[in-house]
């Protein structure tokens, strides 16, 4: 589905708002490439979306940053243009750039949890920007944020205008963000990855909003993100950045479906579909593991401090089987992650239990945690820090077999055959985990949990903060061990799309219950449950064929 | 499509992660720890090298010869009878003791006792706080124990301590440990509960690691660096620390020269003879300064917050 | 709330044991005892041996501490042994000057202190920052007598503006009580400030690595405002619970000051109890010092409640 | 008002003056009580709340008639009663007095104000007793705080002296402030020490209490304080220059004295425990304390140099160290080269550079030494101790003592010789206490003299006590605003003026 309304062609009277020309800016010393950026170039006219495209650390933040004048101290801009209205940001005094801040232009950031003042009421922090920018009264200012929340759907303005950030949820403070943003009604409005941080129906609601509200002033936006579908869903305009360089621009059919440069191709193609793969059927073996009837309470705050409880799962039952992958998806906070740990045997489940069948007999209860451990390997959603940093990550990887009884040459031996699998060279095990890259990582940690040779993988949002082409890279890999090996895989992810590529069976889980479980292909195309219909409907980019001109 | 080898992959590893330049350069990179630590070197030389730095005993007295200024030349007479000339750079005290000796000689105790209080209130404040961090069932009683420690004035420790036990370099460093521990413990406990919340600390434990090799593997390196700066400051406070107890009359035994006891010797003095107390003070306060610009140093250098990237 | 202050009130109750306990065997491990040192200099080993048996002090160490502590759940910390006072009088002489002495202290730095902090946080790395920090790292590097006798000789000796010593109580007016305060708490004011200074410097610049001053920067604010309302508003939890340590210091601690300009503080009053094994007057100290900190513990917890609206008890 | 502010030399504590034998409770004492007799200047006992007296022949008898008019701060008269249960709490105490009730057969009142003391046997120092300067003095209190029992410390603030003190203005480790008492009628004659009229010139005296030395002399300079009752000789420097400064010679000097522990090794030896005391140098260790000549001044005697007892015959022992002899006797004594312990006082400013300087000297002569710092309050509770040092006793420490006392054989309280009996260090010396005794007996001026460098020669001999030479600390007052302080064994507030 297309939202064109939108003149993608302004009339040639109208001057663009923003006006990037050759810019260049440095890295500081010792960085692993000279520029943050180089060579980049757009404009962006009233009223147009220009996207910003491209991988973790390939700029597009760096480019907001310098629109704003607010390039942290370690970058320098060595060269370009940057104008907003005809004027030369790169060129203006901190007074000036204090002025239009807010004023002509206005910023999103992508963390809504961080970005507001935590200890600010919520109507303060936008009171600010007409206090600070115009010469209203009080009473004219009140009116004028109660306005705006009431614009930016905010229920109870008068209510949220008391409230404190931490009493709203993100979608609600993301909604006072663009509400700070836009109160002035600024030419530019840039947007850094303003919803990634969001749950699909969110983001979806966001989203709209962002776009409504630019409709109705003509604003010029500069949208940054690294999610296809949200290119397809909003842009006018893309700019497709690698590695600080501007590889390909232009509108957004032209670039998304007909692309002209190599790179752009090999992004599109890993975005993952949002229709099933299809997969071959599972063997209907007994059940490696299954749970029945996992509940997990958590108890935190201890005298004398206040006790508070929260039901992170409720009667959560579940069987995986040998090459079986068994995909949990549901919005943040939904309990998946405590599931996962709860099969794992991380955390006690406050009921139920986790029935492993050939571990029963075989093992005094004692050993059976041991031996459990060994059948049952995690791999963690934050590549970043799930390797210790202090240690190598040959050091890390044989930490397992070591445990298990395997001697350190042996298991040193085992690691450098993962590495193959893993596509890394053997060299790297003398490394430490600060040197790779976060994809590579990923591939380290998977090749942690595959060292103790397990029969069941847990991936909690094992791919979620990756670049789509790492995230492709990964997901290969993954079902290539599983070919290999037959284990059998429990992968959560909150993204539809990539539980469509991958998983047998899906279960939908909301406020620490299943709602809904079936194969993937009844699941993503015959929803029976209203929640999991909304969770699809949110997914952004839907019926857009990327690269398929 | 159907190749898994995209270019970027088989490639070595850390194509991106900026080289980091090496902990030590980072370290010494910064302006207040090249000057601490220079400054710290003098004192260690001065403390390693007082017998060939132009020093007698520093017991040595001549009471006939008290309260020379600075820079006086006079014939000295030891107890012993033996009798020799002198040059005194920085004068005598009130017993006819060369302050320049008792300040050299005196820079090994005050070193000792700052380096043996760090060391010592480290060790102890992070077993215990590694134990209660750990255990969480134990938490309680520890943490209230400790807190009924720190809410005992560190003197009245000091004073009980020095009259259990006679003042020896030991009990000084005892008195002053103890009150310092229940800070360290509470430091190594709270990073140790954040570092068990850590992903790869929950990864050793799905590979089975054992508790102990949890906590010296993944849990302890991670205390390091606070502790560094910690001690850092410890260190400083434990010097002011004994200088502070032989004001107070409860310090080492006067034979024991150190900056705490030359000063607290002199300061009767003060206004007739400045020079007891400020000469020694300037070592003292110089000592503790680059003691503490160390401990700021490391604490910018290695704390990750500022040395993430700006955005 | 009142729950909250139900649960803390008794949650003091066992810190304050484990205080008595330590102490009380911590003094009938210490050698000397207060016997020999009532009986004077020229006390024989008999007259030493009657005032024991008087004092009590030959029942066995269990049945004494039972004894002191069902004395002190009726409220009574008991009688010292040489002032003929009850402890809790002697402790209330003493309030007023060591309160005295904390009150001001702790306003003058962090009158001087937080700005500064701030300032430095706001210009991290440059040469004002460099600066602030070495005069603060100064500030407690020079032991506190050397610091007193300093100012006494510059600001009392050679000037003449202020005494050089002495308290007088607030009840003989403000002027003659300020006049008196001023030194000592400059004194220990170059201390306490160098240490609230960096922390407020420290909490301050990691605000500033918050995203939500990122946003605040966005919204073209004055420096400023952002300073003040963004990053210190955010920095008060950890600033204000070093003041209230400090407090708990200044309560406590404070013994060389107060010998040197002469102030009857609690410092002293401890000092005086350990030197002379006044074993009830210690034991009363302690135990008032372990609530003080207790009590300002919890005004700092309270504090909290305002500085962070996250915080709920 | 006119208000003298003084620095008094410790911390008043314990304010009942029969209950302990620390100095500054016998000068509160002196403040607010009266007494039947006082020393004058030269040492003569005068009547002070007696108006006559008369002893029979045999000092057998004594009767006492009290001046009349004599009140309490309460307004109540001092009656004989009163005089009675003073003295027999007193002497429940004192040693003198012990021995006064001892050889007493009565005491009882004629009218409300005459009593009269019986004796068993003739007992000559009857008046040294009543007119006793040093702890503990015969104050006179109410009758009914005076039957509080003996070791329990009276409550009440009461007496009939020159000055009075409210509860409220005893505010110990601060100040003690004392008040005229308006209604004291002070004798006629001029004052003379203890004795004469006392009259007050001033409207309060407040002792205030500061610790540290140089506080002490920067408020004396800065005329935040109008005298200190004994000058730090670390203050001397600033004071001896500045005109605006007097200072008085008041109180007398005193001996240092080393005391050795007689029962344990190696001082148990006497040749080793001579070996210690030739390695004393007076000069040296005195200057290492006092620093200024005018302070000290060595004496070999054991008796204050210039008193009526002190002779210069003093055997081996100079004062002066004599470092080879030592070594010799060191060596023949087969000590062990296990350390001596010498007690250092940290706490005690005018005590705690001795054993230092004492230390470095025994090292000289081949001692081993541990020089042990503790707190006062430790030594004096460690010095009771008859353990080996390293169970926690000692070998040597020094004390400091008072003028007075040290004039004679008899009041001079480290001179034992009857062991365990004895003061700490228990040497035993039956010699010694029959020469002491014989001393009691003899009132013939010439053989008491010469029994006293008897027991001089003895107590050198046995290392009862060393002589490390005398000291003392002269009193400062501000120039031309105070004046009148009366030479005395302590500082008297009386006759003082203030402008
Ligand atoms: N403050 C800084 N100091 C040094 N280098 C920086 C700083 N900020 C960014 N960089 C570098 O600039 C480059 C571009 O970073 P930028 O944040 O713009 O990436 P991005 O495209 O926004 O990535 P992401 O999708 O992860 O947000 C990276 O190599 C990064 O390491
Ligand atoms: N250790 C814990 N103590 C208390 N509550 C917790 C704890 N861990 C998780 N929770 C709560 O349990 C609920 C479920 O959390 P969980 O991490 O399982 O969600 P999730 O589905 O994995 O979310 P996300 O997609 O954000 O990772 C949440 O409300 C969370 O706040
Ligand atoms: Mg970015
Ligand atoms: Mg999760
Ligand atoms: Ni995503």
């Amino acid at each position: 589905m297309e939202r064109t309304s939108f003149s993608t062609t302004p009339p040639a009277a109208v001057s663009p708002c923003l006006v990037v020309r050759d810019l260049c800016i440095d890295l500081p010393q010792g960085a692993d490439r000279p520029h943050a950026v180089s060579g980049v170039s757009f404009d962006v006219m009233p009223g147009q979306v220009v996207c910003l495209l491209g991988e973790s650390g390939s700029g597009k933040s760096v480019i907001a940053q310098a629109v704003m004048g607010l390039l942290p101290d370690a970058l320098k801009p060595s060269g370009g243009r940057i104008e907003v209205l005809g004027e030369n940001v790169l060129a203006a005094d901190a007074a000036h750039l204090r002025a239009w801040r807010g004023a002509r232009m206005a910023m999103v950031f992508q963390e809504p949890m961080t970005a507001l003042n935590p200890v600010m009421r919520c109507g303060a922090q936008v009171d600010e920007m007409l206090a600070e920018h115009t010469a209203l009264g009080a009473a004219e200012r009140r009116q004028k944020v109660l306005a705006i929340f009431a614009r930016v759907k905010l229920p109870e303005p008068e209510r949220i205008y008391d409230a404190y950030p931490h009493q709203l949820s993100g979608g609600q403070r993301q909604r006072i963000v663009i509400a700070i943003a836009l109160i002035l009604r600024p030419a530019l409005l840039i947007c850094d990855e303003p919803t990634t941080a969001l749950d699909v129906t969110t983001q979806a609601e966001i989203l709209s909003l962002i776009r409504e509200m630019q409709q109705e002033n003509g604003t010029a936006v500069l949208f940054i993100t690294h999610d296809f579908g949200v290119v397809a869903d909003i842009a006018d305009h893309v700019v497709v950045l690698q590695l600080g360089r501007q590889v390909e621009s232009g509108p957004k059919d032209d670039v998304l479906r007909r692309p002209k440069e190599p790179y752009t191709r090999m992004l599109l193609d890993a975005v993952p579909r949002l229709e099933p793969a299809q997969r071959p059927p599972i063997a209907d073996a007994p059940p490696l593991l299954d749970a029945r009837g996992v509940t997990k309470t958590y108890r935190s705050g201890s005298w004398p401090g206040k006790r508070r409880t929260v039901h992170a799962a409720t009667d959560v039952s579940l069987q995986l089987r040998a090459g079986e992958t068994v995909g949990i998806v549901g919005e943040s906070g939904s309990g998946k992650s405590t599931v996962a740990r709860c099969i794992a045997r991380l955390i006690e489940p406050t009921g139920g239990e986790v029935w492993v069948p050939h571990l029963e007999a075989q093992h005094a209860p004692r050993a059976r945690l041991s031996a459990f451990r060994r059948m049952v390997q995690v791999v963690f959603q934050d590549p970043n820090r799930s390797l210790n940093p202090r240690r190598t990550v040959g050091q890390s990887i044989i930490e397992g077999p070591v445990n298990f009884g395997l001697s350190p040459d042996k298991a040193w031996k085992r690691a450098e055959e993962l590495m193959d699998l893993v596509r890394l060279k053997p060299e790297v095990l003398h490394r430490y985990p600060s040197e790779f890259s976060g994809g590579q990582r990923q591939r380290l940690c998977i090749a942690r949990a595959l060292a103790c040779e397990p029969q069941v993988l847990i991936a909690d949002e094992a791919v979620s903060a990756l670049d789509v082409s790492v995230q492709d890279q990964i997901l290969k890999l993954l079902a290539e061990i599983q070919q290999r090996l037959s284990i059998g895989i429990l992968f959560i992810t909150h993204d539809l799309r990539v539980a469509s590529q991958i998983c047998d069976r899906l279960i939908v889980m909301h406020q620490g219950r299943i709602v809904e479980q079936g194969t993937a292909r009844d699941v993503l195309l015959s929803p029976r449950e209203a929640y999991t219909r909304s969770l699809l409907a949110a997914a952004p980019g839907q019926g857009y064929a990327f690269g398929q001109g | 499509m159907t190749s898994i080898s995209p270019p970027v992959d088989t490639t070595t590893a850390a194509p991106r992660s900026h080289r980091k330049p090496s902990l030590l350069s980072r370290v010494f990179a910064n302006g207040a720890v090249r000057t601490g630590s220079v400054l710290l070197c003098l004192m260690v030389v001065l403390a390693v090298a007082a017998p060939w730095l132009y020093t007698i005993d520093p017991n040595a007295m001549d009471p006939a010869n008290s309260h020379l200024s600075p820079g006086a030349h006079a014939e000295f007479t030891t107890l012993a009878g033996d009798s020799f000339q002198r040059f005194f750079p920085m004068g005598t005290d009130s017993m006819g003791r060369d302050i320049w000796s008792r300040t050299a000689y005196g820079a090994r105790i005050s070193l000792s006792v700052g380096v043996a209080v760090a060391l010592g209130s480290i060790a102890l404040g992070m077993l215990v706080g590694m134990v209660a961090g750990y255990f969480r069932r134990l938490d309680g009683t520890i943490m209230r124990v400790m807190d009924g420690v720190m809410a005992i004035p560190g003197i009245l420790f000091a004073i009980v301590l020095v009259a259990v036990w006679r003042p020896s370099l030991w009990t000084v460093i005892l008195a002053i440990v103890v009150p310092e521990t229940p800070r360290v413990a509470r430091l190594v406990r709270s990073v140790v509960l954040s570092v068990r919340e850590e992903p790869y600390v929950e990864a050793a434990i799905a590979l089975d690691t054992p508790a102990w090799k949890l906590m010296l593997r993944h849990i302890l390196p991670n205390t390091v660096a606070p502790l560094i700066v910690q001690g850092t400051f410890v260190c400083a406070a434990a010097m002011l620390a004994e200088a502070v107890m032989s004001f107070l009359g409860i310090g080492l035994p006067s034979d024991v020269p150190t900056w705490g006891n030359i000063m607290s010797e002199g300061r009767a003095y003060f206004t007739s003879h400045p020079s007891t107390v400020l000469l020694p003070g300037v070592f003292l306060a110089a000592t503790v300064l680059a003691v503490n610009m160390l401990g700021d140093g490391l604490r910018d250098a290695l704390d990750p917050k500022f040395n993430k990237r700006g955005s | 709330m009142l729950n909250f202050l139900l649960r803390r009130g008794l949650a003091t109750v066992p810190v304050l044991l484990i205080v008595a306990v330590i102490v009380f065997l911590l003094l009938r491990m210490t050698p000397g005892d207060p016997a020999a040192a009532i009986a004077g200099d020229g006390a024989t080993v008999q007259d030493i041996e009657r005032i024991r048996a008087q004092l009590g002090l030959d029942a066995p160490v269990v049945s004494q501490f039972f004894g002191w502590l069902g004395h002190v759940l009726r409220g009574d910390l008991g009688y010292s042994y040489f002032y003929k006072m009850s402890v809790t009088e002697l402790i209330g002489q003493r309030l007023e000057p060591t309160l005295s002495v904390a009150a001001l202290t702790v306003v003058l730095t962090v009158l001087i202190a937080v700005p500064l902090g701030v300032l430095a946080a706001s210009r991290r790395g440059g040469r004002l920052d460099r600066f602030i920090m070495s005069a603060s790292v100064l500030g407690f590097s020079v032991p506190v007598f050397v610091a007193g006798y300093l100012m006494i000789w510059l600001f009392s000796m050679q000037l003449g503006w202020l005494p050089s010593q002495g308290y007088n109580r607030i009840g003989e007016g403000v002027g003659p009580w300020l006049r008196n305060l001023v030194l000592p708490c400059v004194t220990l004011a170059v201390m306490y400030a160098a240490l609230i200074a960096r922390v407020t410097r420290a909490a301050v610049s990691e605000a500033l690595t918050e995203d939500y001053v990122r946003t605040a920067r966005a919204k073209g604010i004055s420096e400023r405002r952002m300073l003040i309302r963004h990053a210190l508003a955010n920095a008060a939890v950890p600033i204000a619970t070093i003041i209230g340590l400090s407090v708990a210091g200044l309560i406590g601690g404070v013994v060389v000051t107060e010998t040197i300009y002469a102030i009857p503080g609690l410092g002293q009053l401890t000092v005086d109890a350990v030197l002379s094994r006044d074993y009830p007057l210690i034991q009363g100290i302690t135990l008032f010092f372990s609530l003080v900190y207790v009590v300002v513990n919890l005004l700092v917890d309270l504090s909290y409640l305002l500085l962070d609206p996250r915080i709920r008890y | 008002d006119t208000v003298l502010r003084t620095v008094p030399s410790s911390d008043l504590k314990i304010l009942d003056p029969i209950w302990t034998t620390a100095n500054i409770t016998r000068n509160h004492g002196l403040m607010i009580y009266d007494t039947l007799f006082g020393m004058d200047e030269k040492g003569a006992i005068k009547p002070q709340m007696v108006e006559k007296y008369t002893a029979s022949p045999d000092n057998k008898v004594w009767t006492f008639t009290l001046r009349p008019g004599l009140k309490f701060h309460d307004g109540a008269p001092v009656t004989a009663q009163d005089v009675i249960a003073s003295l027999a709490r007193w002497a429940k105490r004192d040693t003198l007095g012990q021995k006064m009730y001892e050889a007493m057969d009565s005491i009882t009142a004629e009218g409300p104000n005459g009593f009269r003391m019986t004796f068993k046997q003739p007992f000559g120092v009857v008046l040294d007793a009543l007119g006793k300067p040093n702890p503990l003095v015969p104050f006179i209190m109410p009758r009914r705080v005076a039957e509080t029992p003996a070791d329990k410390q009276i409550e009440e603030m009461v007496g009939s002296g020159p000055f009075t003190l409210a509860k409220a203005d005893f505010r110990p480790g601060d100040r003690v402030i004392y008040r005229k008492n308006a209604a004291y009628v002070p004798r006629k004659d001029s004052p003379s020490g203890l004795a004469g009229g006392k009259v007050v010139n001033v409207d309060r005296v407040e002792w205030v209490l500061l610790r540290d030395p140089q506080t002490q002399v920067n408020a004396l300079l800065n005329g935040e304080v109008d005298m200190l009752e004994g000058v730090p000789a670390s203050g001397y420097t600033d004071m001896r220059t500045n005109p605006k400064i007097e200072l008085v010679d008041v109180m007398p000097a005193g001996p240092f004295t080393a005391i050795y522990n007689h029962k344990v090794p190696p001082f148990n030896n006497p040749k080793a425990l001579k070996a210690a005391m030739l390695a004393i140098n007076q000069e040296a260790m005195l200057r290492a304390q006092a620093t200024f000549r005018d302070f000290y001044k060595p004496c070999a005697s054991i008796y204050l140099c210039g008193s009526m007892y002190s002779s210069d015959k003093t055997g081996f022992f100079t004062g002066k160290p004599q470092f080879e002899e030592a070594r010799k006797l060191l060596k023949e004594s087969g000590y062990d080269g296990k350390p001596v312990v010498i007690l250092l006082p940290g706490d005690a400013p005018a005590l705690n550079k001795m054993p230092a300087v004492y230390g470095q000297l025994l090292k000289q002569v081949g001692f081993n030494v541990d020089v042990q710092t503790t707190d006062w309050a430790t030594l004096v509770t460690r010095r009771t101790k008859k353990d080996l040092p390293e169970n926690g006793g000692w070998n040597v420490f020094i004390t400091f003592w008072g003028g007075v006392d040290a004039s004679n054989p008899i009041s001079y309280g480290p001179l034992t010789g009857n062991g365990d009996k004895g003061f700490f260090g228990w040497p035993t010396d039956p010699e010694l206490e029959a020469l002491k005794s014989r001393f009691i007996e003899t009132t013939d001026l010439a053989q008491r003299k010469d029994i006293a460098t008897q027991i001089q020669l003895r107590v050198l001999e046995g290392g009862v006590i060393a002589p490390l030479g005398e000291g003392k600390a002269p009193t400062a007052v501000r120039r031309g605003v105070v004046s009148g302080l009366l030479p005395s064994p302590a500082v008297l507030y009386w006759n003082v003026r203030k402008n």
